[in-house]
């Protein structure tokens, strides 16, 4: 869909998204994609080029979810995040400066080096951390709700996970808790299509994730994963409702991974085709599009948040270079809160 | 002044004492498990606690252990102190993964920027005829864990004062419950107090061997210690009480006064806590001071029976520790 | 209900289940009820009388979902069973001699004494165990019914369990697994509105378990469990959906433990009333006066039955307390299929 | 005739070529795993075997360990010989509850009923920068178990020798495979053969102390006996091999034989093998023997850190064997 025909679908700029949105802050959000994004690739970049190494899961494709959830977010409500993490890290507000650090692996990192990638939380921000279990971190944002719930707090906890990650008997026990507790917390799945080869139809006996949300007496809603408008707006129904204590809720954004699972995927389970047409719904580009429709940005202005990105991702790359590294005396620190004898 | 209440509690009210007092002082610690509110807890420790502090503070659960431990693992993140009670430690098996993946570790894979105060309570050990999956003692499982500590009161009043030591602990404490200790007496101060994680405590002093043992198996050592001394025999007992941190500076002291070492505990005996405690002398400095092999009496390398003959021959009883002991003091071993 | 509105309520007996089963077969159901009720009724007197030991898990008020379930299975068909199994056992055909010389401890017993109540088994009978874990069994169902589709038998596998066991996040991969592999299994929800001392009002997030069927695309049928014949219509056509290459069904039996969960009980979490309630819809009585209205017993025919059920206990007894006792040197037998040297 | 086949394969090649000789000899046999299909499994073990055997053979499970460790326990009961891969062995902890309370005890608690062959494989171990969730070394609680047989075995030859005997075996077999050792390349015969759970081996024999290590440590102990040979110290060392049931009699001859004991292992210190080897040693007649205390070179008592450095620093180095076992021989232990 080109400018043009975006304006035509909503003349009067009627969508809730935008109009609960302030210009600055929808242009935030596109920056947020852009530093997701320019994170991504540039940690890439550092491992193809032996700087960086492990493994790292990328979501370049499924920004939009993860900015769009987060934009309803306060710093005193939780997310946990998953091994394909980057993302939510960013758009809950962490410093792509402290997130590069942890990469290198040095003690600015934001786990001082001894997460990395799969275990990145900020947890100032309110990120309980990426986890490198697959639903590790359901039941978690279950516990963080309840402990908000104690606490007589009207913040929320948004646990994000993946398509592959609802068949783990984790999802089904902490969704059922979340229900009969009346537990605030948002249940958001970003279904990709795939658990690493292995597709959602040969994988869930159900064709969407949101079919189970009735098995927990819960609303299930399904969303353009690549429509930050269309995540938004769901999460923003169902933080609403937990901030009001009706209980949680479960959204699956429809979306998929452009690169492969991990570094050592080849591809061998989807065709070229169906990631460039995935590639072709690209949700940072469908964002541009509808701000410069709506008149919100210019695409000279769009440019402008892109280069600043490109900038700041740039500057965090060699603020990590030049990090500090732990010296090898340190192992068993961190690992008690008081050190042992 | 009054001198300080004490009175006889079972080793179950100990605990329920604890609970409560930890209620009382702070408002952030809540208990949750399968059937603690109005059943009582399946051997009956929270009892009518339920009543006394609400549902909110006294949570049954569904039956769902790992959900239910990653809830608590994400409450103590939060600003909780959840106090979890598995119904037998054997379901453990269910929630290993936020127990030793998660709640373990997260501590130190966030570099230090969080604690994950956590208490987890778990009914052990075999006796009571209910077979193989509900008499384990896998308490060395957790204790070969990093970021856990792993502790095993054998007296009422060891219990409460542990627990509550536990719950004031930033980390996450396991605690494992010998299920025939519930009904065991004891002296127990009314007032909240602390014993400490991490030190062993000598309970009956000796020269002629140390023996090292834990839970249940303090008492039949000391039973055992009482009939070898008809013998001439004198025992040093040393009741280990956390597994982890190991509390070594007791246990080799004693070593090097006695020259003897005896581990009785209830666990499989291969890889069991007497294997750690034996290989922890063979490479200390009690080393030297060893006069003879180190004796280790574990529980059998087979699951729980339930036959009633075969369950009490699968664990160690007091006159087989008398007369392994025995054997090694007359160099029989 | 008596026995001339049950004659009203079907004149011509064209219920499926009176039709599709000989009298023989009929008047067998009731006979393994009997057994099953006094089984339990004499393990509980022996537990009294301090002659067994450990607890025990009755299913008194239960018997109809076990044997309406089971008259469909044959010997090659498999079951699994939970810690509430005397009733599957018994159903499946085991031999309450075997049966109570295991309770008893002795090398007769079904597990030569090594696995009690809580773990009895009767293998060449189909029945792969009793279990002590919650929803233990219910993957290991779908893994025999697997093995039952590598081997391309037209045989079955029927996993009991309780609603309890439905909170459990092994009931979600299994159910899960058994609809996307289209596995010849079946399961069975026994109902009896708690586990333990928890409603499923306070456990579970839907109504009923068969809500939850929904879920994993394979029908859900509420039956009530305390008639015999509804259970097994439900079972039937589940069993030749399964047989046919169909895929899973899950069927709730609605039902009562009329005793409490094992010998701790102290019933707190129910009231008399309910209990007493309940005691009124005995499914054995409910069968009997069926069996007469349609005129395939008399009371005296139900008397001999009753009594032949009561002698096969007595006896059973005696024959269990007559049994071996294992030997204390063999604590490490069985461990495995070699003996380790 | 021709001299049998040997050629040199890759650790994962033979672990392929076992899995397909199993599958083509016997049409029991099925894998199933994540991802172990078209994507050829996470370490490119299986490869492309489900392009040879089909989908129903090579299953690719949903991401649901427990459940799914539990379908293959219930197909071992009815007739099948499933070979179950772990995706990484830290997911183990999902599953203890169907390894532990069903796999490992079901023939137990049945009486001998029935037996429960079942191979599961589990890719192991640290050096991957995967960080604390993905590289533990978590074989010591199997090893713990009775009813299990646990194998770590170290080269191509052996892995390929012993998993076709675990396939072959009635019970439940755990295999243990250290993920650096996937690309090691050996002489592998083509033909099938059996290698012997139960038996440890020599790899270089010596006098002046034994050195038992496991996986991978097998290859920095031979380094580092290489190294302490040229300082005039010879030391034999030992491929444990098997964990459970492990062969004392050949560790208990070499150490009477030298009368020193190294044990180096990955996992944890605490409680990892090498307690167990220590402690049987420390118990059995070649206490007698030994010159010197027992050295344990374990895990650090930490979770693996991502940053390298820190990595390389949490599991013994071939450096840091050569320091300590010169320390024990110069009486500095
Ligand atoms: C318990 C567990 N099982 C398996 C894995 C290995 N693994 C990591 S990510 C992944 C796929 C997850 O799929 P999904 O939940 O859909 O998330 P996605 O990768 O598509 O974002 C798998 C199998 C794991 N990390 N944890
Ligand atoms: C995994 C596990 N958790 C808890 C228990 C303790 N337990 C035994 S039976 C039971 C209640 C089970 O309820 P349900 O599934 O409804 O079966 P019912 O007892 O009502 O027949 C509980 C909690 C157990 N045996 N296994
Ligand atoms: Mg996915
Ligand atoms: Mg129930």
């Amino acid at each position: 869909m080109n400018v043009q025909a975006r304006r035509e679908a909503d003349p009067t700029n009627q969508r809730p998204f935008y109009r609960q949105f302030q210009p600055e802050a929808l242009q935030d959000a596109l920056r947020r994609m852009y530093l997701i994004r320019r994170f991504e690739e540039g940690a890439e970049d550092s491992y193809m080029r032996g700087l960086i190494h492990g493994t790292m899961h990328l979501s370049i494709g499924q920004e939009a979810s993860a900015v769009g959830s987060c934009m309803h977010l306060r710093k005193t409500d939780y997310i946990t995040s998953t091994h394909r993490g980057h993302g939510h890290c960013i758009a809950k507000g962490a410093d792509p400066k402290l997130m590069f650090a942890e990469f290198f692996g040095k003690e600015e990192g934001y786990c001082r080096g001894r997460g990395g990638s799969m275990h990145i939380a900020d947890v100032e921000s309110g990120n309980l951390g990426a986890n490198g279990i697959v639903a590790g971190g359901i039941p978690i944002a279950v516990g963080a709700a309840l402990a908000i719930k104690k606490q007589k707090r009207d913040d929320v906890a948004v646990s994000f996970f993946g398509d592959g990650a609802s068949n783990e008997g984790a999802f089904h026990e902490a969704l059922n808790m979340a229900s009969i507790w009346k537990l605030p917390v948002v249940f958001v799945c970003e279904n990709n299509k795939y658990g690493m080869s292995v597709s959602t139809e040969r994988s869930m006996a159900v064709e969407h994730v949101a079919d189970r949300a009735a098995g927990y007496r819960m609303p299930g809603v399904i969303v353009d994963g690549n429509r930050i408008e269309d995540v938004s707006e769901a999460v923003m129904e169902a933080t609403a409702r937990a901030r009001a204590g009706e209980g949680p809720s479960l959204i699956e954004c429809k979306t998929y991974r452009i690169r492969g699972h991990s570094k050592s995927d080849r591809n061998r389970y989807r065709s070229k085709e169906e990631i460039e047409e995935w590639a072709a719904k690209d949700p940072i580009r469908h964002f541009e599009l509808e701000l410069i429709a709506r008149g919100i940005l210019d695409e000279a202005q769009v440019d402008t948040i892109r280069a600043a990105a490109e900038q700041e991702i740039a500057e965090a790359i060699d603020f990590a270079r030049e990090g500090t590294d732990p010296t090898p005396d340190e192992v068993t620190r961190d690992v008690y809160t008081v050190d042992l004898a | 002044m009054n001198a300080p209440a004490i009175r006889e509690l079972s080793y179950a009210q100990a605990i329920q004492e604890a609970l409560a007092q930890a209620m009382d002082a702070d408002p952030r610690v809540f208990l949750m498990g399968e059937d603690i509110g109005v059943y009582g807890g399946a051997f009956q420790v929270t009892g009518d606690l339920v009543h006394r502090y609400g549902e909110d503070r006294v949570m049954d659960t569904p039956i769902a252990e790992l959900g239910a431990a990653g809830v608590a693992v994400g409450a103590a993140l939060a600003g909780c102190r959840p106090v979890f009670e598995f119904q037998f430690s054997d379901f453990s098996a269910l929630a290993l993964e936020q127990i030793v993946n998660q709640a373990a570790k997260i501590r130190f894979m966030l570099g230090g920027k969080v604690s994950v105060p956590l208490v987890m309570r778990f009914p052990a050990g075999s006796g009571t005829g209910a077979a193989a999956q509900h008499s384990q003692s896998l308490e060395a499982w957790l204790a070969h864990v990093p970021g856990l500590k792993v502790i095993q009161p054998s007296t009422p009043y060891d219990i409460k004062g542990m627990l509550l030591a536990a719950i004031d602990d930033p980390d996450p404490v396991m605690v494992f419950e010998h299920k025939l200790l519930y009904k065991m007496k004891g002296d127990v101060p009314a007032e909240p107090y602390r014993v400490p994680i991490g030190k062993a405590i000598v309970r009956r002093a000796g020269t002629g061997i140390s023996i090292v043992a834990t839970s249940i198996m303090v008492h039949r050592a000391l039973e055992a210690a009482e009939i070898l001394s008809g013998e001439g025999i004198d025992a040093e007992v040393i009741d280990l009480r956390t597994l982890r941190p190991i509390d070594t500076a007791t246990i080799i002291a004693s070593v090097k006064k006695t020259g003897r070492l005896a581990c009785v505990y209830e666990g499989v005996k291969t890889l069991g806590m007497g294997a750690e405690i034996s290989a922890m002398i063979a490479e200390s400095e009690a080393f030297d001071y060893l006069d003879a092999p180190i004796l280790r009496l574990g529980g059998a390398e087979a699951p729980i029976p339930y036959n009633p003959v075969l369950e009490k021959a699968s664990v160690p009883q007091t006159e087989v520790i008398v007369a392994r002991v025995r054997d090694l003091l007359q160099g029989r071993i």
